[in-house]
Parts: C-alpha cells; structure tokens; sequence
C-alpha cells in the first residue's frame, strides 16, 4: 500500500488513481504535486484553464490573484467563469469553480491587483508562480520578483491566433530580463481588449502553462526551460525553440544585479514600460 | 541564396499581413551572407510600413525575437551569425495579452 | 454595423467582441460559427475542454453523446463535471457546465451509448463531429460514419503521457481507415482505466479539438488534415507530420468502398477490433 | 550510418523505455539503407521484447505509424523508403485513449 506511506488518503488514491498508475508519474509524482504550492497571476484567459487543470490534479494550494470583476465579453474565452459571476470578482469566481471540481485542496483568493508594494508577500508564499496576465509592466514585475524570491516562472502568452510559452528562472535558466532586457514600444504591446483574441488559443497555452507548473511540481519529465514554444493557431503550426541562457549582464538576475527586495519595490514598472499595469478596455463600435 | 523568412506576433502586418516569405538574397559579392546583412535587405525589401516596429538602430527592436533555424541568435552570434544555403529565419514579436 | 447585418444581436456582439476584433476571423467567421452544430462524443477528458470552448466560442448548436456516469476517479482531468454531479450523468452534467457559461446558445443531450443503431441518426444532425472517446471500435464506428454522412471529423486521442491529433475525412482529405486499415492487436488498445494519463494532457487535446473544429465550422484558416500533430508531455515536444492521402484502396471511402448506411448499420465494430465499445474499468489496487 | 529512431504511444515500452535512439547502422554493402533493412535492423538490436507488439510479417503491425523525416512512410514508399545519413525515423504507435 505504497499510496498510504506516501500519506495519501483512500479518497485521495481513489481520485488520482489515474495519475498513480503512470509508471513516469506514480504515487512519488502525486504525492510531491500534493505538497505543492502554485499561485496563478491572473484569473483571464490563460488563468481559467490553468487553474481548473492545477485544481483538478491535486496542487495541494492553488493561490489565484485577480483585481477585475467578470464582464460578459470575458466569456468567450474565460471558461471558468459562469453567466452567474457576471459583476463579481474574478478571484472569487473562479475559487468557486475550483472548490466545485476539488474540495480537498486549498484555494486561497488574492483579491487585488499584484503590485511592488504586495508582490514580494504574496508570491513568498508559493513555491511556482504562473504569469497569466494581459500587459507588459505585470510582466516584468512578476519575472523580477520570482528573481529576487528563486522562484520558477511558468509564463505564457497569447494574443490574435497566436501563443507563447516559456518556463523563466528555471534550473539556472534565463530570466524575462535576459530574453528582453529593454520593454518594447508600447505601440507594440496590444492587450487582448484592443485587438481580439480568438477563445481557444489562451486555452491551449493555459493548458501548456498548467502542464509545465505541473512538471516542475512534481519533479516529472523536461519543463520548457531554455526552449520556447510559439502557437500559430490559424495554420496549426507550433514551433519549439531553443533560446538564450541566463545573461551574465542581466539587471534582474545578472553577476552584477541590484535587484534587491528593496530595489524592487522601489521600481516603477508603469514608467519603465510606459504603460499601465492595468486599463479600462476600450469600447467597441461594430 | 534561398531562404524561409517567419514574421509572427504581428511583425507580419508589417509585410502585408504575409507570415511566411521565401526569398532569393543577392550576397552582394561577400563570402558569406550574415544577419546584419539580411536585416537590410528585409527592411528595403519585405518592410512596407512602420519599419520602426521592426528595427532599431542596425538591429531589431526591443520585443523581437529571432530565430536562426529555430535558434536564438543570441546563441550563434546576432548580427555575426552566418547563413547558408535553406535556412530558416524567424522574426517574432513577444506578446503579453492573456 | 456590420455585426446586425449579419444577424448579431448587440448582446452577442458584446459577448464576442473578442473575435469580431480579429482581422482573420471577424464578423463573417462568428457569423458561421453561430449558424453551425458540432456534435462531441464523449464528455470525458477530451470532451472537457473541446465542450467549454465549442460552448464559450459560439457554436450555434452544440450536442453531447455519453452513456456513463460522473466518478470521483474522471475529476482529476474531467473539468467539466463538478463533485456535486458525481454518480449523475455525464451528459447532464457536461450540459449544464455548458448553458453557465453561455445560456445563448443550443445544447443538446444525447445520454446514450453511441451503437450503429443509433449513429447515423444522431450524427446526420450535425455539421462537425468530435471524436473525444477512449477506445478503437468507437473510433472506427465514428468515422465510417462519418464519411456515410460526408461529415468533417476531428479526431483526438490521450493516453499516459502523450497525445494524438487530426482532421479526418476533410476536404478530400485520408478517413481513419485510410491510415488503420486493420485494427491493432487488442493488448495494444490500453485505455486510460486501465493505463492512467496525466490530466492535462487529453486537457490540451481537448482544447486543441475545439480549436480544428471551429476552424472547419467558421472556414478559416487551415486545419489539421492530412497532417498529425503528436505531443509528448515528458519532454514537452510537439510534432506535426504529414500523412498519407486519402487511399483509393480504403474500405470505407475508396473508389470501390461498400460502405453504404445499410453496411455500416450491420458492421460489428466490437468483432472487428475484438474490443468492447465500452467496459467497467479494472479496480484499482495500490 | 547515422540515424535518429524514435518510438512513441507505447512502443517505447519494447525498447526498455527509451524514446530516442541515436545509431549507427551498418549499409552490409548496400549501395542504399532502405526502411525494409533498418525494420530488422531495429528488431534484432532494439526491441528487447514482445516483438509482435513491433512488427506481423516483415513490417509494422497494424496501428503503428512510420514517419521519416516527420512524413509518413506511405508517401516515400513504404519498405522501399531509402534513408540518408542523419534521417530521423519515428515508430508511433497510435492511442485510442480519451
Ligand atoms: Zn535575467
Ligand atoms: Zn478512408
């Protein structure tokens, strides 16, 4: 009864009992994903199926940090949330459906927007971080503060008919930092609100982001370190590329790097990327 | 010299919406045609609007990504590196939508 | 306002501004996806993700086949069920998921085993079908079907730590008989029960379905026939090959293929591949 | 020659687990390495059991897809595909799970 030393309970042997039988994952790889701790920033697009997945596979504590409310035009794409939820918080939506499909681990609701002033708190608390949100600054933000925390960074992306992923400060893997060490122009960074995104493919990147938090979990198979993956969804196309290393001269992780917990929260990420960590979407006319 | 040139994350709006370019590179008399040469001719020849979204400076702007045969140029030597004969060049913006 | 002319309520086009931004799909692509039904066969790991996404996306008339019950043991990658369906039907309980999340569009239950007796009249009702099941008589029965029918099927598979998918019989495109002309021997033909698989791998099938058959519902872009993509969740890669044709040899849809809806209402798939269309899975023993 | 085997949906399971093979496989004099050589090849010096579960008669068995080069071996010619140094061949073996 390898489960029971493991300290899996009969209910708990009975309801992953399909991730028990995988002679690659077994009772070791579930048992190590129990003890676990994820915090998924942003509770959108990339963040329902993402959570749903961690939730269902048996995290033993998924954090979710959210500061909108539901909108009918989240729904298209945003499968965690219910008609129901409409005017309610995200956090507290998506906790909900959580707790609905597993009842035997912890939720914990972050309701607010993660900022230099709460971020350090909040992410120390997790073991991985899942960046699941929608604009630059939140991204940089994010990356340098698993940086300054040793935290791995589970990020995924997705805009149009397009998707990336990666996993960041991994096994003495690269930064967000090392890949872009400048923000781009802003005229470049469009958010789902002003271009569109087709609903499926924030899907399947949140899938592949729950996936790799789950690997680097439990300790099971080669996370998507060093390598990043681009989804076209439009010609069924997906690449796997080999990128940088860590950057000796990165500002966030480098030899030389300040970035200590004070200088961090301290940065100004909305001047450093000259936009803002979150907006109002503009209205469409059709 | 032939080539596949990739324009993604919306660097390919600034090619006429066209993602996937094959093209013959005149080497222009040099011995090897390297990526600091490719990026002008992509920007005189493929660029039709905004060629500030996709350069900076000799190289490309802050947010690109490439990929020489499905490798960081970071990793074979960035504006250095060399191309042959059949390579596969990916020019990628970085997204932050969710 | 090009939304009304193409019959867009304002609540939909709200819903779906998303999609009406997107330059590649836009008015005309929500418009066909809205007048077009999917059917998915089976609302278990594949079914999960496929049905939230057809649902969220706008399928005019989506329907869903299932003869088995909600168990504690299908949560772990079963999104869609919830604890409190546990024991109901999954039909009913996938439905429901279905109609929170967009209460606009039609649903339809099919609680029943999909049999050839049944088959041809349930699939003639639909555009596109999904083939989200867990075994090779089902998979053959479904797309013999299929090409009767002369319906679009995508097909997705999920086992241990690896995935399968592809467009059959699709714009001149191979049936799965084409490229499985004789089934494979039955201690070949592990299911999940019996075999277990990481949650999130058929999770990413699923979503991956979901997109190839909103790609065929909306006509755009260019889905996945005569290609197969195979996905290794281990090492995360992913591979898309290309396949054979359509076979003028093929029993099912080549240049002398018996195959008529008679044939096909008589054809004892469980003979055929020595398997059972479906089983009580084995008791697990840990 | 050197060739990348590759097996995948189960079939790595006859060949001790392993999923990628990097080896050198003897031409015997062979002017061309065809697949129908590298199949016996690969069933003396890889399968280490239930080689049923491999190969009926002297090909794969139903339900395993032959890719060379990630394209399927019934477009190259099936047995009589020829192989060139550094080919990659994936043995897949095709998944009915849900
Ligand atoms: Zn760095
Ligand atoms: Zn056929």
């Amino acid at each position: 009864y390898l489960g029971l030393e493991h300290g899996l309970s009969p209910e708990m042997i009975y309801r992953y009992s399909r991730h028990l039988l995988l002679p690659n994952f077994g009772v070791q790889g579930q048992s190590n994903l129990l003890k676990s701790s994820i915090l998924v920033v942003g509770a959108g697009g990339l963040g329902s199926p993402a959570l749903l997945y961690l939730a269902a596979c048996g995290v033993g504590r998924l954090g979710i940090v959210d500061h909108d409310v539901v909108e009918l035009n989240n729904l298209h794409r945003q499968i965690i949330h219910a008609e129901a939820y409409i005017g309610q918080s995200k956090v507290k939506s998506a906790a909900a459906a959580c707790r609905a499909i597993n009842s035997s681990i912890q939720i914990v609701e972050h309701k607010e927007a993660l900022r230099t002033s709460n971020a350090l708190e909040i992410m120390s608390k997790y073991d991985i971080v899942v960046d699941a949100t929608d604009n630059a600054p939140s991204r940089y933000l994010i990356s340098d503060c698993c940086v300054v925390l040793g935290k791995p960074l589970i990020s995924g992306a997705a805009l149009g008919l397009e998707g990336q992923l990666t996993v960041y400060n991994h096994n003495g893997g690269p930064c967000y930092r090392c890949l872009f060490p400048t923000p781009p122009p802003t005229t470049a960074c469009q958010r789902c609100s002003d271009s569109g995104v087709l609903g499926v493919v924030p899907g399947v990147i949140g899938c592949l982001q729950a996936l790799e938090a789950l690997k680097v979990a439990s300790a099971v198979g080669e996370p998507l370190s060093g390598r990043m993956l681009l989804f076209d969804a439009l010609s069924a196309r997906i690449r796997i590329v080999k990128i940088r290393g860590r950057s000796l001269n990165c500002e966030a992780c480098g030899e030389n790097a300040a970035f200590t917990r004070q200088f961090f929260q301290n940065f100004d990420y909305e001047k450093f990327t000259q936009s803002p960590l979150s907006t109002t979407p503009l209205k469409l006319k059709l | 010299m032939q080539l596949t040139l990739e324009f993604g994350g919306g660097l390919e709006l600034l090619c006429q919406s066209v993602k996937i370019h094959n093209v013959d590179v005149d080497q222009a008399g040099e011995e090897k045609l390297t990526m600091r040469h490719l990026l002008s001719w992509v920007r005189t020849n493929l660029i039709k609007e905004r060629p500030e979204m996709f350069m900076k400076g000799d190289t490309v702007r802050p947010g690109v990504l490439v990929l020489v045969n499905d490798c960081d140029w970071e990793l074979s030597g960035q504006l250095d590196t060399t191309l042959d004969d059949k390579d596969v060049v990916v020019f990628i913006s970085t997204l932050h939508g969710g």
